[in-house]
């Protein structure tokens, strides 16, 4: 199960990272976004895994989406002029992190170490209660963050305030 | 149930569990298909008229116009499947099954009749069992995905009529999650849990139509925005953008979406059922047993969608400014009320 | 259980390498792809490793309710991140109609 | 002219979309409960192959050529209805006829073809108002279809028996014979 989602979800990303269509390449942030959603699941969070389903493919990528479609610009347009050191420069930089990154992983004791997951499902009730009890300056501060977001969103597209 | 089990050599659960995915599927998809008749013949008798009852079994018996269901069927599987030029081939291909299967699987965790024991073992009437975590946030999820069927239909298809019913979907969709959302998360509040079994046990005195009538509003409403239906179903439009998303799908391409259509309806129905009518339980009956509980969520959940039909021949389409503007500014400042009432009632009762 | 099977069948060290790998696919996004909306998903890719990192380390060392919230407020910023940098792509086509950053370079003199 | 537009202004029930919405569900819910509980012989939509509907007095549908009660043509070759056809559509030759002994003894032209063209006629009912012996009358049958155009040339005897079946006539195919009874009673 955790190979199957682990590889929607890369596979995904990938092909968004390829496509040249515009449209394509969201769809496949999608793929990748439900894949995420199975990881969730499988590490006991259908919460979040519901979460990420609602908001992210729900929410965020039928707003990317519509304005792509509403922008009329579905293809990636040709470059102005090669640029080649700067991409050039961040492939070798990407592929540096990359290759970086597979070998902390591997070689880290401190993630190889075997541990027992928790195995109780996360439920709404028991974030809510935290989400409430603990951390409620966080979420009171998360609502100011998009009231003014909110706002300037409205504020930069609205052409006669 | 066992003696059952042991003639297939399968445990009790893995049998219930197939049985129940069968029904889970056949249920919706059978209900989806005779929803589109009492469609046009419902329709039909609204406006004075008779509908379809030319279609014959055997060219005799004519049962109301039912095999028209069938005759469409196998006129949709005749025809030529006909892709535009310049659309794209492998989402268009796609976009059948990405409006079917959002449609199909949200019904998985409706319980549709009380849960039951035999044999030691209790039988939830549910395709997924209590405590799963995911309770009602599955069908959100589920539907919140709904929309990418109409989006990739109308961008596929390559048509300006298909991309412009596209764009009022996704819009309107994501306007209305809002207001539902608010309005579910109410009665998560009021009941103190997010499962529907636990839902529909909280309904046990009263159902949450009483105390929650505005919520029911909204929600009802948005799931006529939600399931494109026709006070809102700008997707669609055929008054004014020809067909909307499905343009240019025919066949059995057309069968599938028009079908998941009706699918979305029923699942819509079963959940304002589920959420605020008491599901499968039965007024004055506490313990209602299996069959009398399943019949009372069928004709509950008929009736919505029949409610659903009436109301679409009832009301002309909207405007689509009103529409975003119902959804903004009316449909979300009264759940959004309806939820602080609630929470004010519950902050006094401690 | 060898740790191969460990891996595949998916422990810690495989969901951070998935994190990871995820994160350095949406570096690559947004450093090689020149239009902003892509970009912009590129970025959405890179809140999302940090989301599966998280919840992975939060199932597997403790204290997977404050990973979720965490999760909650990463949404939420993802969320405000969404309506302002889409606003900025839609004002950024009217003003001169592209949505690649390399035209976008007014400031650069 | 210009028509002005009253602004009606809406009360506050009006104003919150769902008393209106409850008034005409109920008004469409009444249409169809009565639709569901009339036959189906009384509903407003006649299944047109199965039941008909009745033509009012005056209806000018498909002709019929009149004739006597021993089934001799009332027509007398006249010409008057070819004339008057706005849509010449009729085609008549006359012959002679001599023998003195049928009910129109006293005639001495009958037609040997009489053809309607019934993709031409125009229903004018011209040709009924011009025959002197009302011989041709236009009436109730409205349903003139055929699968080729030959099958809408009529006949003479076509058109004698086109309402046949209706007043529970005979087909005739052929002129009848003189009788000698009444041979014998005009002598």
């Amino acid at each position: 199960m955790f190979l199957i989602f682990a590889l929607i979800t890369l596979v995904g990303a990938l092909l968004m990272f390829r496509l040249k269509n515009l449209i394509t390449a969201g769809l496949s942030l999608v793929l990748c976004f439900i894949g995420i959603a199975g990881l969730f699941l499988l590490l006991g969070n259908p919460v979040a895994a519901a979460l990420q389903i609602i908001v992210y493919s729900g929410a965020i990528v039928v707003l990317v989406l519509f304005v792509i479609m509403l922008l009329a610009s579905h293809e990636e347009e040709k470059p102005e002029k090669p640029r080649g050191i700067q991409r050039w420069g961040s492939a070798v930089t990407v592929s540096a992190l990359g290759v970086g990154a597979i070998w902390i992983v591997k070689n880290s004791k401190i993630l190889a170490s075997p541990t027992t997951p928790n195995v109780d499902p996360m439920t709404l009730n028991r974030l809510g209660a935290s989400l409430f009890r603990e951390h409620l300056v966080g979420f009171e501060i998360a609502g100011l963050l998009l009231l003014a977001a909110m706002i300037a969103a409205v504020s930069l597209v609205k052409r006669e305030l | 149930m066992d003696q059952l089990s042991a003639l297939l050599h399968m445990s009790p659960a893995t049998l219930w569990m197939a049985f129940k995915v069968v029904l889970v599927f056949a249920g919706p998809l059978t209900l989806a298909a005779l929803m589109t008749w009492v469609e046009r013949r419902g329709s039909a008798m609204i406006q004075d008229r008779i509908g379809p009852n030319r279609a014959a079994l055997f060219g005799k018996w004519r049962l109301m116009g039912l095999p028209q269901l069938a005759a469409d069927g196998i006129k949709a599987f005749m025809k030529e499947d006909l892709v535009p030029p310049h659309a794209h081939k492998f989402l268009f291909w796609l976009t059948p099954i990405l409006a079917f299967l959002p449609a199909a699987l949200g019904f998985a965790v409706i319980p549709f009749g009380q849960s039951f024991q035999s044999g030691g073992q209790t039988y939830h009437l549910s395709l997924l069992d209590p405590g799963n975590g995911m309770g009602m946030l599955y069908p959100l999820a589920i539907g919140a995905t709904a929309v990418y069927g109409v989006l990739v239909a109308a961008w596929s298809s390559n048509n300006k009529w298909a991309i412009l019913g596209g764009m009022r979907a996704s819009a309107q969709m994501v306007s209305y999650e809002l207001g539902m959302s608010l309005a579910v998360i109410s009665i998560f509040m009021t009941t103190g849990g997010y499962d529907p079994h636990q839902i529909i046990a909280a309904q046990h005195g009263m159902w949450n139509v009483g105390p929650q009538f505005v919520g029911f509003l909204v929600f009802f409403t948005c799931m006529f925005a939600e399931t494109n239906r026709l006070p809102f179903d700008f997707a669609e439009g055929e008054s004014e953008i020809v067909a909307g998303y499905f343009t240019e799908f025919g066949s059995m391409k057309f069968a599938l979406m028009y079908l998941s259509e009706f699918i979305h309806l029923v699942t819509a129905s079963a959940l304002i059922v589920t959420l605020y009518f008491g599901g499968w339980r039965v007024p004055f009956v506490a313990n209602p047993g299996v069959l009398l509980s399943v019949a009372a969520f069928l004709g509950k959940t008929l009736f919505f969608c029949w409610v659903f039909v009436w109301v679409r021949w009832t009301l002309p389409r909207f405007r689509y400014d009103q529409l975003m503007k119902m959804g903004w500014k009316v449909m979300l400042p009264l759940s959004l009320a309806n939820f602080l009432f609630h929470a004010f009632l519950m902050f006094r009762r401690g | 259980m060898t740790p191969t099977q460990a891996f595949l069948s998916g422990n810690l060290q495989a969901y951070i390498l998935v994190a990871l790998l995820l994160f350095v696919i949406g570096l690559a996004t947004v450093l090689i792809r020149r239009s902003l909306l892509i970009q912009f998903m590129g970025v959405e890719l890179m809140l999302n490793a940090a989301n599966v990192a998280l919840l992975a380390f939060a199932r597997f060392r403790g204290g997977d309710v404050q990973g979720t919230v965490f999760y909650l407020f990463i949404i939420a910023v993802a969320a405000c991140e969404a309506a302002v940098g889409l606003a900025i792509v839609v004002a950024l086509y009217r003003h001169k109609q592209t949505t690649d950053s390399d035209r976008a370079d007014s400031l650069r003199q | 002219m210009a028509v002005i537009v009253k602004q009606v202004e809406l009360s506050w029930l009006d104003r919150t979309y769902f008393w209106p919405i409850f008034k005409g569900m109920v008004i469409t819910m009444r249409h169809f409960l009565r639709q569901i509980t009339t036959r189906t012989k009384d509903r407003y939509t006649v299944q047109y192959p199965d039941m008909k509907r009745e033509m009012p007095e005056g209806y000018r549908g498909l002709h019929e050529l009149k004739r006597f009660e021993d089934g001799a043509i009332k027509c007398v070759a006249c010409f008057m209805c070819a004339e008057a056809c706005p849509a010449r559509c009729i085609t008549i030759q006359a012959e002679e006829f001599s023998d003195l002994n049928l009910t129109q003894g006293f005639e001495e032209k009958r037609p040997a073809i009489f053809k309607i063209d019934m993709l031409r006629c125009i229903y004018c009912g011209y040709c009924e108002e011009a025959c002197p012996k009302d011989a041709i009358w236009l009436r109730k049958d409205y349903d003139l279809a055929a699968y080729d155009r030959l099958s809408m040339q009529f006949g003479k005897w076509d058109l004698m028996n086109t309402y046949a079946d209706a007043d529970q006539k005979d087909r005739i195919t052929m002129d009848p014979s003189p009788s000698t009874q009444t041979k014998a009673g005009l002598e």
